[in-house]
């Protein structure tokens, strides 16, 4: 059965929506995930979100292993425009992509300013794992007290992360996907520290 | 010509910008994201924000309460209802716990929401500083500085003219720390439903063309000085003509034949369901005896 | 009781729009769709330009099911426009080769092309006609008869042409200045929230959706004096466009391939405006600017305005509201002013509720502290 | 005097035009007074540098388009400067340059770190609100939420100005220009900003009234240790006030140094004509 473009991303978006606004809470998409039948180089998570959230009025950009087909594959599937990692309004870190390819990511992005923050980049990362139980602890909106994560790789760009959003309301959002099709965000307001042993 | 309206009455491109829109507010609270905002079947003003908000969320199995001023039954209320029913086929109910979906205007319900629950607050003027500076371009400045000493000065001014602050609905919030943003016209009474609440609130103005958020677990706080609290509306030593309740928000109400001033439930929905729970414990009462 | 207004709203709306139809129908007369885009252009190039929707039968359909009640045709419009999905922009028109239906310059005497004044109301005496009364389909047909048999109309079609700018000839001759063209993608108000400070793609899209009478309004103040604005209509011109998009799938975009989706009627206004500008040492000079405006259909007065209205936000200017963007540009949708305006008559029970808490409070307060 | 100046400003400019190759590069030469003669543009501050010191009141005097009030407005962040540095000792421990600060940033620095008071009393107080208000606007956009001290602040600080307390409710647009003056001065001064800027603040004041809000700067100063550059024309008001003082002309600073000293051996010939004419 394909995709609904209609009720499919409806769905994907309502779970992107719960995980923005409960960072470190992890839903799944593989029901969604599940039907996507086209050949793609990134993860069937991935394909979904950028059906859920891409349409021509947007710009995006994929970073690590071969992009030219996923951006190729996106462009058709949703009309968006393929920009500069500086412009991008979305950024599609794939699995393939190296530390410093990542760690550059965050370095480059749009940020927003002060007077229109919105304008800001929203990082879709693909990592191996996403799970509630870990070192990583989360505070800040939407958590109650504080959510144990852990994300596979996150010293990678944990402190690149923070030092893009260190001056608060600039910064990136992230929604992190699994191989699993398990979804997490981090929007620009929730704070990491590693538990200290 | 065709005939049949597509699943919640806008288009997918409508829909994809709202929801982005509604991301970036979710993660920045209390700011304001300019969105295009469509026009909707209904008014400018009527509603059209939360509409659109609602429409964009909304999904199959989604189950949805609109409020207008605390009443399911109220003509607005019912219009929306009827219109995001017509075009999503999704189930309606007025029992705020069986919601996926409320969207308001001007109240929260008494009851308090839960995880599962999304609130949607329609807004007729999304910026609390409109007060203060008129110019759109300067409450941005406003509060990309976070310079807020107008919207603060405003409160000062209102104690050293009437000894307190004179606000009436919508007074202003001020949302992790950050930002001061105008809750929608609820009564103060409401604005503590606000701080950490465990539903997702969204906030539309469709004339206005912005959305804002209050995430759950959230700081809001009303602005009110150290030593002059917000005082919310008192209804102290009245209570409600019908269900007797005393903690809620009541209506007030003049009988016109006697000319006597009576009190009845704002949530018109609440106020059936503690009838109802006493009508239960009456006829408990009855078969135990 | 008063407590009832809010109660039993699903009832008292179904009576009322039970009560909408009687009003619209009960006299029984079928007013055809193709009577209304016959006879009532005026209205649906109106509704067309202020809902921003080029479709003369849903214009029509709209002012059926409004009872000609024209904020809320336009308001249907719009409100069906959300509705639909727009996937393609169409390429960039170059007005000089408009099928030019009326053409007149203000400022000129004689230009290149000459004048065509075409179908106006400008020189007809405004005197009731009657005759009109009685019409009769027999009268019609022997009017259209003579009418084609004298020389000028033997030809039966439109006299369409296509005519140069009268601008053009004032470049060449060194009266304007030239610009660059600005190939900026433009910004699709209708998709993306406008920002403030706005560009200029912007701001033209907010003005042709205007209301007519705000925007005609809000041209006047700024001519008659709540505004620097000192325009001369340049050049009018009414006449058709044909509107083409690329083809979808061709990566190459060849405009050759382009696809040809049909041709719009607009009005199209271009106002010489004298302004002062400094020069590379900043010294003053005068330069001729334009006002642009451009609308839906045949409607001129709206057209004008806008060109005005353009040049007064394009300069802004502290010391008028008329100049001042977010006061213009936030203040002329139909849809918005209508909406919150009408918005008034719903219940705010709540809300004044919590006024009369705080004024109480503060009463007593007050009576408190004379003691 | 002391080891590490409060505020440390270096090469600030403000340019109004783009600048052309004329101008750009040797403006020394090719200026007429402060305005490029190609392309028109002014440099209102060319290249200013110099420090204040904790406790010390720097003046500043030059004749009107001297460029002197450009450079407030620039240190209040009224206005953005074209190029230039300055560094504040109790920001970032002095280590950033608070000309590249966010705006956001910027407004927590003048809220909390700045006082200022404007020749024109229009520009520094809300005229239709009352001046206790106004006073408290100052202490609000520093942080603080307590209405009754506020309050009292306000009181205190509007008998030092000399306003009548019964008058504090009034709105500033019913008072004086004098009185709209002190209300200004009170303000600046209610959050006890660590750096005051007076712009001309006597100016247009009759003679008692400016005695009598110099003799207030002058305690104010001495009292709380608050640095201070004071801007006039008026080299009395410099001579009564300021510590040290620098001269400026077309934008430029033509010299500096302690005020006795430029008072009594004036290197500059505008400076020499600036203190003969005093005498």
């Amino acid at each position: 059965m394909a995709m609904d473009v209609v009720h499919d991303t409806q769905k994907g978006y309502r779970t992107i929506l719960h995980c923005m606004s409960r960072p470190g809470t992890i839903e799944n998409v593989s029901e969604i995930a599940d039907k996507v039948t086209v050949s793609i180089e990134c993860l069937s998570a991935t394909f979904v979100t950028s059906l859920t959230l891409l349409d021509r009025e947007v710009s995006f950009s994929v970073v690590g292993g071969d992009t030219k087909k996923m951006e190729e594959l996106f462009v058709a599937y949703t009309m968006a425009t393929s920009a500069s990692l500086k412009t991008a309004d979305y950024v599609f870190i794939t699995k393939q992509a190296s530390k410093e390819q990542i760690i550059s990511v965050f370095q480059n992005v749009k940020t927003g300013t002060l007077i229109n923050p919105q304008q800001s980049a929203t990082i879709i990362l693909e990592t191996e794992y996403l799970s509630n139980s870990g070192n990583l602890l989360l505070t800040g909106p939407g958590i109650e007290d504080t959510e144990e994560v852990s994300i596979a790789n996150n010293e990678y760009w944990l402190e690149a992360r923070n030092n893009v959003n260190s001056e608060y309301p600039l910064g990136v959002d992230m929604i992190l996907l699994d191989e699993f099709a398990h979804v997490m965000c981090l929007p620009r307001t929730t704070v990491t520290k590693i538990r200290e042993v | 010509m065709k005939n049949k309206t597509h699943f919640a009455l806008m288009d997918e491109g409508s829909k994809k910008e709202i929801r982005r829109a509604t991301l970036k507010a979710v993660a920045i609270p209390g700011y304001q994201v300019p969105f295009a905002s469509r026009e909707m079947p209904i008014a400018r003003g009527w509603g059209t924000g939360g509409l659109q908000l609602t429409l964009s969320i909304i999904g199959k199995e989604d189950v949805l309460k609109v409020i207008d001023q605390g009443a399911d039954e109220s003509v607005n209320a019912v219009n929306i209802k009827k219109l995001v029913h017509h075009t999503t086929g999704v189930e309606t109910t007025t029992e705020t716990e069986d919601a996926t979906i409320i969207q308001s205007r001007h109240r929260i319900p008494e009851v308090p929401v839960t995880e599962k629950q999304i609130i949607v607050l329609q807004v007729p003027i999304p910026e609390p500083l409109r007060l203060v500076e008129p110019s759109e371009m300067k409450t941005k400045q406003l509060h990309g500085e976070k310079e807020y000493s107008g919207a603060w000065l405003m409160l000062f001014e209102q104690i050293m003219k009437y000894g307190k602050t004179a606000t009436y609905a919508d007074h202003p919030v001020f949302v992790h720390d950050r930002y001061v943003m105008a809750p929608s016209p609820i009564p103060r009474f409401d604005n503590i439903k606000m701080n950490d609440s465990k539903a997702l609130i969204l906030l539309g103005a469709g004339r206005e063309k912005k959305i804002y958020a209050v995430p759950p677990y959230t700081k809001v706080t009303s602005l009110a000085f150290e030593d002059y609290a917000m005082e919310v509306e008192s209804f102290a030593g009245k209570h409600c003509s019908l269900c007797h309740s005393t903690d809620v928000f009541l209506d007030e109400l003049v009988n016109e034949e006697t000319n006597v001033t009576y009190y009845q439930c704002n949530d018109t929905s609440n106020c059936l369901a503690t009838l109802n729970e006493k009508e239960k414990v009456v006829e408990v009462g009855i078969g135990n005896a | 009781m008063a407590y009832v207004a809010v109660k039993g709203g699903s009832e008292a709306i179904e009576e009322s729009i039970k009560r909408l139809t009687f009003e619209r129908i009960h006299t029984q007369q079928v007013l055809e769709i193709e009577a209304i885009m016959a006879g009532m252009q005026g209205m649906i190039d109106q509704v067309m330009s202020e809902s921003s929707l080029y479709s003369e039968l849903l214009a029509a359909l709209a002012i059926k099911q409004a009872q000609g009640n024209m904020e809320e045709a336009v308001f249907l419009l719009r409100a069906h426009r959300s509705t639909l999905p727009r996937n393609y922009y169409t390429r960039v028109i170059e007005t000089d080769n408009m099928f030019v239906e009326r053409r007149i310059s203000a400022s000129f005497k004689d230009i290149p092309g000459g004048q065509i004044l075409g179908a106006s109301y400008d020189y007809t005496h405004r005197l009731m006609d009657f005759n009109l009364l009685s019409e009769s389909k027999e009268a019609m047909q022997k009017w259209l008869l003579e009418y084609e048999q004298e020389s000028q109309h033997s030809s039966g079609a439109l006299t369409l042409q296509s005519l140069p700018k009268v601008v053009a000839f004032l470049q060449k001759e060194g009266l304007f200045p030239t610009y660059e063209e600005d190939q900026a993608e433009p910004l699709d108000v209708t998709k993306r929230s406008v920002q403030f400070p706005t560009t200029r793609s912007e701001r033209l899209q907010i003005l042709t959706r205007g209301q007519t009478g705000a925007v005609t309004s809000l041209g006047y103040a700024a001519i008659r004096g709540y505004g620097a604005v000192h325009p001369t209509v340049g050049e009018l011109r009414v006449g058709k466009l044909p509107l083409t998009v690329a083809y979808p799938m061709d990566r190459t975009n060849d405009e050759e391939n382009d696809l040809y989706i049909g041709q719009i009627k607009v009005t199209e206004v271009e106002s010489f405006i004298p302004i002062t500008t400094k020069n590379e040492k900043n010294e003053e000079e005068i330069e001729f600017e334009i006002g642009y405006g451009i609308c839906y259909g045949q409607n001129e007065t709206k057209a004008i305005a806008m060109s005005i209205l353009d040049q007064a936000l394009e300069n802004g200017n502290q010391d008028y509201p008329t100049h001042d963007e977010e006061f213009i540009l936030m203040h002329i949708d139909s849809v918005e002013s209508t909406g919150f305006i009408s918005h008034l008559k719903l219940p705010h029970y709540v809300t004044f509720q919590s006024k009369l808490d705080s004024v109480r409070k503060i009463k007593k307060g007050t009576i408190q502290h004379e003691k | 005097m002391h080891d590490k100046p409060i505020l440390h400003v270096v090469n600030l400019k403000k340019q109004y035009g783009p600048g052309c190759a004329v101008c750009s590069h040797n403006h020394e030469v090719a200026l007429e007074k402060n305005r490029c003669p190609e392309c028109g543009t002014v440099f209102a501050c060319n290249d200013l540098s110099f420090d204040v010191y904790p406790g010390e009141i720097l003046g500043v005097v030059g004749e009107s388009g001297s460029g002197k009030s450009t450079m407030m407005k620039c240190l209040y962040f009224d206005e953005e400067v074209s190029s230039g540095e300055a560094y504040i000792s109790c920001y970032e421990e002095g280590e950033t340059n608070v000309f590249q600060e966010s705006s956001q940033k910027l407004r927590h620095i003048r809220n909390t770190i700045l006082g200022m008071v404007y020749q024109n009393p229009v520009l520094g107080l809300k005229m239709d609100f009352s001046s206790v208000g106004n006073i408290a606007e100052k202490m609000i956009a520093a942080g603080d939420r307590n209405v009754n001290r506020m309050e009292n602040r306000s009181k205190v600080l509007l008998e030092h100005v000399h306003i009548p307390i019964a008058r504090m409710k009034d709105e500033p647009k019913k008072f004086s220009g004098g009185m709209q003056q002190r209300v200004q001065i009170a303000k600046a001064l209610s959050n006890h900003p660590p750096i005051l800027l007076l712009d001309e603040v006597t100016t247009g004041l009759d003679l008692s009234v400016q005695a009598s809000v110099l003799d207030l700067i002058k305690t104010i100063q001495q009292e709380l240790g608050i640095s201070m550059i004071v801007v006039s024309h008026d080299l009395a008001v410099i001579r009564m006030l300021a510590d040290r003082t620098m001269v400026m002309l077309d934008g430029r600073i033509i010299e500096q140094g302690l005020t006795d000293q430029i008072l009594e051996n004036p290197q500059h010939a505008y400076t020499q004509q600036l203190v003969y004419s005093l005498i």
